[in-house]
């Protein structure tokens, strides 16, 4: 760890005034921007930084003051926090693709007086919900396209407030209150706002102090071993806390790059193009690579097919024990795998622009076994940890050595956790929150006196003391015989067929479980090419008779691993259909981070959960959408259902063992 | 990209004024006594049946043909024949019914060749591409990737556009139009063959072009409602001949018009 | 495969718009340089005189049709000529004014050819296509007629050929009898990396797009105020001045002297070949066509003989020159139907495969 | 001065002093002029119906007529061989038509063109390899075509009319005369014509396209077969004949690409021009000036008019 934890640097202006000290000429921020990489360093960032935060300053905004953070990952709008924080504003980052309704919750939950944004679709968005927000004075931009014959009285080029702030920091005078404003900045002071969207009800502010995200990035970085030769790709939302911790706060403390892609479509090719060496990110990205994957390599010749196959059932048997350095890999599979790293997994890993690699870490959800241990076994070093906003990211980790695909590791450095009675999963942290903003019944709630924090989630550790979270603490249910039923803990089993993109299960309180699934367009509609099944729609796809088969084998195959599974025999899947529509966040379906939004899934398509406890073979529904436009319409269908042979299991029904 | 003009300028200022242009091949007569104006800074439609010579009116006024009688005046001065690679250098860019592109160049090619014109390194310094020669390449590259910034393709930079679908390609040749920083944009049919979305978007660059470079733009186009949006005066042609002239509203409501063109339906 | 491209990023524009914009590209374009250079002290002499020499200089002159034909879209059958003004302008230069250097006079002689293929590219303006092709027929006929009737070109040489007289570079003799095939291959290979570099730069260039951009639709060329007829005649000017060198390179470095009759019209058509099956528009395409067609016939003329031996057949060395037209021919089709795009098109769909292995795409 | 003079007004002046040489060198161009047409013919043919242009004209009229020597070369009667050298044109139509056309159909122009290139050098070979690679006589005798030589006097001087060429010019005409007559009276020649138009066309009259393609090469390939005994009668057989060939370019580019009497005339002026240029003006530079004349004829025309003789105007649409 080269970057230390520097007493005196206890916020991150600080820490960056450090590194432009430290390292003025290393590259900071790399945007793709009109064809080619420009590139900023410490000290030009350091520069830019202070300027905007005088430039901030002249703009009304105060220590204590709030300014949104509204976009896609782009230099300018993390420079935004930077600055906000410089001068004890406190930044609120929020979901670039929220809808208007979204935003305006939570800028008027903020209080926010002031609000950087990337471009005139944000604005817009912003102007459409200004009637909510009389507080919202100002509105800066990053991109000037169509933005020009906006009225300007409150609307400020982002480039220009930092031209204003150069210019007053001429005078000696704003240097100085600059430098003061620096100074004042406490490690116990609240450094950022961050909105979870939350599975349930309105989102929660979780408020984080310097020092709990400098810890954190302290313990991120510590425990991999960053350093200011890292590169990071920044395409994930910049609200969420894992790219709040590693593309900002990590990178801030180690020093590292961060790289900013061009635009969504050319995510792929620029993270080729960067070859990153640190990367962080939820396990559907995993899942679409390695589908991809998968599906192109049907397109492929016969001969290049077998080599592939080969190749990647041999990284299957030893890829992974090569990779955790198990010394009883016998030569013979060494030189085989090395022979495949030639021909197939390193030329994967160029392709996924994961060439340079150090670590890569997957959060956020459970990942699919097969997916993880793919990408371990072509060499890919990819860990599972597990995290939450209010723990600024951090619970457990899986060190070197010790990773595996069904746990989620040893508590991180600095982390306590214990497991009370009902199987829920408590933790302890430098980097715990300090509560949710304006919501002292909920900080109550979550908070325990000894300091404590609730995770709602259900886990237990195992006999190697990691890890192993099984569902929402709350999910987790019960059939009216009393057996288990951890939702999630199911779905994510369906999830792992790249055929299945969502399930959605019900049981709690009834006499047998029950499912919703969502097919994965790109999987079927390749596999329905292969297999001569026509269609014209997605609807006529779902309802096919060949896909049903195809979903019962998958659904099949989940019941019997979980009937060989202690406690787990009684949740076995008992009915299931396929849902018409796919599951959509436009449609309030799933949260902005795509999670399931069970509660609201259950009342939209009450019919169709009657229809699975009532025997009935299909069933008409009739749904409201909205289309990508903004437009809203109906669709029906005509929706079948199917039943499962269950497994015979052991009936028994004790609670997971808390395990310290 | 920055354009001469200003886009404030009052907007009685004539760029280019059409009198009495007759276009003959052969026998066929395929514009008669055809007069009009574009003022700097609008949005001019040219709109009529097929067959009305509304293409032909466009290859008059950027020299691809001579009109057989009547003068074009542009920029405040008159000719009567012009070459239409002067009509280029005098500002004049335009886009094809047909798409016109290079076919074998990528879009960033396709689009680098549309500032043939700027670049002005000589031979020598080409021959070992260093120094001037160089230098005038970043310059323009620059130049062209903000047009791709502002055209929103940039994914498809390094394709080549024979492969692209129709919509971008417009989008493309449009891009190459403006890459020549025109005063006076010349669109043939710029939304043929798009669908509702591409339509839209193709409206939104157009105005913008005209907003924020200020721009002068002639267009022609069959969507009615599309000319209507954007248009600020129409010019309707029938035969070869001139039927009507003035804002959306008062063209609409033309009886000739809605004789020879709108009543039909489409 | 062989690619990691990963982590090659681009932060100026400068970097971006290299020919090879990959490190593993630009390592193997190294190791064929350092390999061609090391061929000159471990290839026989037979290799570099026979087989190398030749190669380079077909090489050169099809990326001087290239430009011509695959650049700015004009079809060019004078070739043959074009190389003759070339070889008989530095005869004259060389013998006129023997004290200068001779790789000096060989690189002068292009501008001659480029002076009479500006001329005879005059007509480009008003004709196209196949009907251009003739005109360039009568530079071909012309010209050539010029090199027979004309003894002034030849310095009134009794035998009406082109000799080869004694010049040294650096005291070592690379043009005349004693000059060994090294030397000249050396300085062969040389004038061709720099020339090919430079044609690289200018196809990159403003005027490679100005040439591709009249090739593919003149009309909208035009419309964007390119000069039509500038744009042809300089491309007329470049690809002869590289067929001038070219055939400047083939009198006095290869043949060591020789008669009209080697630039006649099968020598433009055998250039056309090789641009077309190396590639149109492509400058590597031009070297997988001189190697085809050139090195392809030496191979046949070796290989075949071997291969008939086994059954017991003894060909002479007519019929095997007859086979190999014959394969010539065949094999010229056979590419067209595969692979109309020419050798380029497969290297580069080659490349692309390597890049994106194991993904078919 | 002196240069002037012997360019603009000596040979007219000597033109009409020996009008007997001039008749003699009129003569001579229009034989060989008649000739160059029926080649272009060949090439007309061919571009007409499939947009190929096929250089492949040259080499077919040397091995029309290296086949039918050859044939007769070892016993076969020399009607009979001609027989046959037809029936080779014929299968030749087939091989290219299912080889090179259908292949490569769609492809642009000069890939086509290029493929032609690559049957040129395909029939040299394989010429070369079967009847080998020495010039061979025509068999005048044994084909019935009439020998020696009829001298008059005409304006004041001799003028020889060698019969083969009276002959040569006579039957040149007929074939020219039956083609015409074929594509402007039959029903297949409409569809030739149609073909050339649209493809659809073609189809509508109920001929395949492969058909039409089989049957223009195989008429190109007759027409290869009578110029070949015409020029081998005059010049002997040999593969230098492929460039004489090369000058129906010229030609076409006179007449057109598509169009017969165009070709006609075309190969009327070139054998005329290079004649009487050779014979009047070649002393002056020095002789052996038709190499290239009839190029430069045909470059000096193409500036004047880019269409040709009879090709339509071209108006340029985008």
């Amino acid at each position: 760890m080269t970057a230390t934890a520097d007493s005196r640097e206890d916020t991150f202006p600080k820490l960056i005034v450090s590194n432009a000290r430290l390292r003025p000429q290393r590259t900071a921020f790399r945007h793709k921007d009109l064809g080619i990489w420009q590139s900023w360093t410490w000290g030009e960032v350091h520069d830019i930084v202070r300027a905007y935060a005088a430039g901030l300053l002249g703009l009304g905004l105060q220590r204590g003051g709030k300014i949104a953070v509204i976009g896609h990952n782009r230099p300018y709008l993390y420079w935004t926090i930077m600055a906000a924080q410089w001068i004890g504003a406190t930044p609120i980052p929020v979901y670039a693709d929220s809808v208007a309704d979204e935003m305006a919750y939570v800028l008027a939950h903020a209080e926010v007086t002031h609000a950087a944004v990337q471009d005139q679709e944000q604005v817009d968005k912003l102007i459409s919900i200004s009637d909510n927000l009389p507080r919202l004075d100002h509105i800066l931009y990053d991109e000037d396209r169509g933005l020009r014959d906006y009225d300007h009285s409150r609307l400020h080029p982002i480039r220009k407030i930092v031209e204003s702030g150069k210019e007053k920091l001429k005078d000696p005078v704003s240097m100085a209150l600059l430098q003061d404003e620096l100074e004042k900045g406490r490690g116990s002071d609240l450094a950022i706002i961050l909105y979870t969207s939350g599975t349930t009800g309105r989102p929660k502010g979780v408020m984080l102090t310097f020092e709990s995200v400098i810890a954190a990035a302290e313990i991120g970085c510590g425990f991999d071993n960053l350093d200011e030769k890292d590169e990071i790709i920044a395409y994930l939302p910049i609200a969420w806390v894992g790219d709040h911790i590693f593309s900002y706060a990590q990178a801030i403390l180690a020093g590292l790059c961060v790289n900013c892609p061009e635009s969504p479509e050319t995510i792929a090719e620029d993270r080729r193009e960067i070859g990153a060496t640190y990367i962080f990110a939820p396990p559907r990205i995993f899942e679409s690579l390695l589908t991809l994957t998968m599906v192109r390599m049907e397109d492929a010749g016969p001969i290049k097919r077998h080599i592939f196959r080969f190749f990647i059932d041999h990284a299957g048997k030893v890829g992974e024990r090569i990779l955790n350095q198990d010394p009883d890999v016998s030569l013979w599979n060494r030189l085989l795998w090395h022979l495949g790293n030639l021909s197939v997994y390193a030329p994967l890993r160029n392709r996924y622009g994961m060439t340079k690699l150090k670590v890569g870490y997957t959060a956020g959800e459970a990942i699919g076994p097969e997916i993880f241990r793919f990408f371990r076994s072509i060499g890919v070093n990819l860990k599972q940890l597990y995290g939450q906003t209010e723990a600024s990211v951090y619970i457990t980790m899986q060190p070197d050595g010790e990773i595996r695909a069904d746990t989620v590791g040893k508590p991180a450095p600095r982390v306590e956790i214990r497991i009370d009675e009902s199987g829920e999963v408590l933790y302890r942290s430098p980097g715990v929150f300090l509560g949710y903003y304006k919501d002292e019944e909920k900080t109550g709630e979550t908070k325990t006196p000894d300091g404590f924090v609730r995770s709602g989630d259900a886990g237990f550790f195992d006999a190697t003391g990691h890890l192993k979270i099984i569902d929402r603490a709350k999910d987790v249910g019960r059939l009216r015989d009393g057996s288990l039923f951890p939702p999630k803990y199911v779905e994510n089993k369906l999830k792992f067929y790249p055929n299945i993109k969502e399930a959605v299960c019900f049981g709690d309180g009834r006499d047998y479980v029950a499912c919703f699934i969502n097919i994965d367009l790109v999987a079927v509609s390749n596999w329905a090419e292969r297999n001569g099944v026509t269609y014209a729609s997605y609807q006529e796809l779902s309802g096919h008779p060949l896909v049903y088969d195809m979903i019962e084998k998958h659904v099949n195959e989940v019941n019997r691993s979980l009937s060989n599974e202690p406690r787990m025999g009684g949740a076995q899947i008992k009915r299931f259909l396929i849902l018409h529509k796919e599951l959509d966040a436009d449609d309030g379906e799933l949260t902005r981070t795509q999670k399931v939004r069970r509660g609201f899934i259950a009342e939209r398509y009450a019919t169709l959960i009657q229809a699975l406890y009532d025997g009935s073979r299909e069933t008409d529904v009739t749904t409201e959408v909205t289309f990508e436009d903004g437009r809203k319409g109906t669709i029906s269908a005509r929706v079948k259902l199917r039943d499962m042979a269950l497994h015979p299991y052991q009936g028994d029904t004790f609670l997971p063992e808390a395990a310290e | 990209m920055t354009s001469a003009s200003d886009p404030h300028m009052a907007a009685d200022d004539v760029l280019l004024s059409v009198e009495g242009v007759s276009l003959r091949f052969g026998g066929v007569k395929a514009l008669s006594d055809v007069s009009f104006n574009i003022r700097k800074g609008e949005i001019r439609a040219i709109i009529g049946p097929n067959g009305a010579g509304k293409t032909s009116m466009l290859n008059c006024i950027n020299g691809f043909y001579y009109p057989s009688e009547g003068r074009i005046t542009f920029k405040g001065k008159t000719r009567r024949k012009m070459r239409p690679h002067e009509a280029a250098r005098g500002g004049i860019a335009r886009t094809f019914q047909n798409v016109a592109l290079f076919k074998s160049m990528s879009t960033l090619d396709n689009i680098m060749a549309g500032r043939s014109l700027k670049m002005k390194a000589n031979f020598f310094w080409q021959l070992f591409r260093y120094g001037p020669a160089l230098r005038e390449e970043v310059v323009h590259r620059r130049s062209v990737e903000e047009i791709i910034d502002f055209l929103q393709i940039p994914h498809i930079r390094r394709t080549p556009v024979g492969k692209l679908p129709y919509g971008l390609q417009k989008r493309v040749e449009l891009g190459r139009a403006l890459a020549m920083e025109p005063d006076l944009l010349l669109l043939d049919e710029p939304m043929a063959g798009m669908n509702l979305e591409e339509k839209e978007d193709m409206s939104r660059f157009i105005l913008e072009v005209n907003q924020q470079f200020g721009t002068t733009i002639a267009l022609i186009e069959h969507d009615i409602g599309v000319v209507m949006d954007l248009s600020d005066r129409v010019v309707v042609l029938e035969y070869g001949r001139k039927i009507a002239d003035g804002t959306p509203q008062e063209v609409k409501s033309d009886p000739r018009v809605i004789d020879a063109y709108l009543g039909i339906p489409h | 495969m062989l690619y990691r491209e990963a982590g090659q990023f681009k932060s100026t524009y400068a970097s971006d718009m290299v020919v090879f914009r990959l490190k593993e590209d630009r390592a193997g374009l190294a190791v064929i340089i350092l390999m061609a250079y090391a061929l000159a002290f471990m290839g026989s002499d037979f290799l570099l005189q026979a087989v190398l020499i030749p190669f380079l200089v077909f090489a050169l002159a099809a990326i001087g049709l290239n430009l011509l034909t695959g650049y700015a879209g004009q079809l060019s059958l004078g070739t043959g000529a074009f190389m003759g003004v070339g070889a008989y302008a530095c005869y004259k230069l060389m013998t006129a004014f023997p004290d200068i250097n001779v790789i000096v006079w060989i690189l002068v002689s292009g501008f001659f050819s480029a002076a009479v293929g500006t001329l005879f590219g005059l007509p480009s303006l008003r004709i196209k296509g196949f009907y251009l092709a003739v005109a360039t027929l009568a530079a071909q006929f012309f010209l050539q007629w010029c090199f027979i009737r004309i003894p002034w070109l030849v310095n009134y040489n009794v035998s009406g050929a082109l000799d080869a007289p004694l010049r040294t570079l650096f005291g070592v003799p690379v043009v005349g009898a004693t000059a060994t095939p090294q030397t000249r291959y050396i300085v062969v290979l040389t004038l061709v990396i720099v020339l090919t570099w430079v044609a690289s730069n200018l196809v990159r260039g403003r005027i490679g797009r100005m040439w591709i951009a009249v090739r593919d639709m003149d009309l909208a060329a035009e419309l964007m105020g390119i000069r039509l007829l500038q744009t042809k005649l300089l491309a007329f000017a470049v690809s002869s001045y590289y067929c001038g060198v070219a055939g400047a390179l083939m009198v006095f470095l290869w043949y060591g002297g020789a008669e009209y009759d080697v630039f006649n019209i099968n020598q433009s058509f055998f250039i056309l070949f090789m641009v077309i099956i190396g590639g149109l528009g492509s400058l590597i395409g031009s070297f997988f066509g001189a190697a085809l067609i050139f090195i392809m016939p030496i191979l046949l003329g070796i290989v075949l003989p071997i291969m008939l031996a086994p059954f017991g057949i003894a060909i002479g060395a007519e019929t095997i020159e007859h086979l190999r037209f014959m394969i010539v021919g065949a094999l010229i089709i056979f590419f067209l139907i595969v692979e109309p795009h020419g050798l380029a098109r497969l290297w580069q769909i080659g490349k692309q495969k390597l890049l994106v292995w194991p993904f078919p795409y | 001065m002196d240069v002037l003079y012997k360019v603009l007004i000596e040979p007219f002046v000597f033109m009409g002093e020996a009008p007997d040489l001039l008749l003699q060198t009129l003569w001579e161009g229009l034989v060989s002029g008649v000739l160059y047409a029926l080649i272009a013919l060949g090439f007309v043919l061919i571009f007409k119906a499939s947009g190929v242009f096929n250089f492949a004209q040259g080499i077919m009229v040397v091995f029309a007529a290296l086949t039918l020597v050859g044939l007769y070369e070892k016993g076969v009667p020399a009607l009979l061989a001609l027989v046959l050298a037809g029936a080779v044109m014929l299968l030749l139509a087939f091989a290219v038509e299912r080889i090179i056309l259908r292949p490569l159909v769609n492809q642009p122009d000069i890939i086509l063109f290029m493929a032609t290139f690559g049957l040129t050098y395909l029939l040299i070979g394989l010429g070369e390899l079967i009847f080998g690679g020495s010039p061979k006589e025509m068999i005048t005798g044994a084909l019935y075509l009439p020998q020696g030589t009829t001298e008059l006097t005409l304006l004041g001087g001799p003028v020889r009319f060698q019969h083969l060429d009276i002959a040569a010019a006579i039957i040149a005409s007929i074939i020219i005369a039956i083609l015409a007559v074929f594509f402007s009276k039959t029903r297949i020649g409409r569809a030739l014509r149609a073909v050339a138009d649209s493809h659809k066309a073609a189809l509508s009259v109920g001929i395949s396209l492969n058909q039409i393609w089989v049957i223009v090469w195989f008429a190109a390939g007759i027409v290869a077969l009578v110029a070949g005994i015409m020029w081998g009668a005059r010049s002997g057989v040999s593969f230098s004949l492929q460039i004489i060939a090369l000058k129906a370019l010229p030609v076409l580019i006179l007449g057109g690409f598509t169009s017969i009497p165009g070709a006609i005339i075309g190969g009327l002026i070139v054998g005329i021009g290079e004649k009487i240029g050779e014979f009047y003006w070649g002393p002056l530079l020095g002789g052996g000036i038709d190499t290239w004349l009839a190029y430069v004829i045909a470059l000096l025309f193409l500036l004047y008019r880019p269409q040709g003789l009879f090709g339509e105007r071209i108006i340029e649409r985008i």
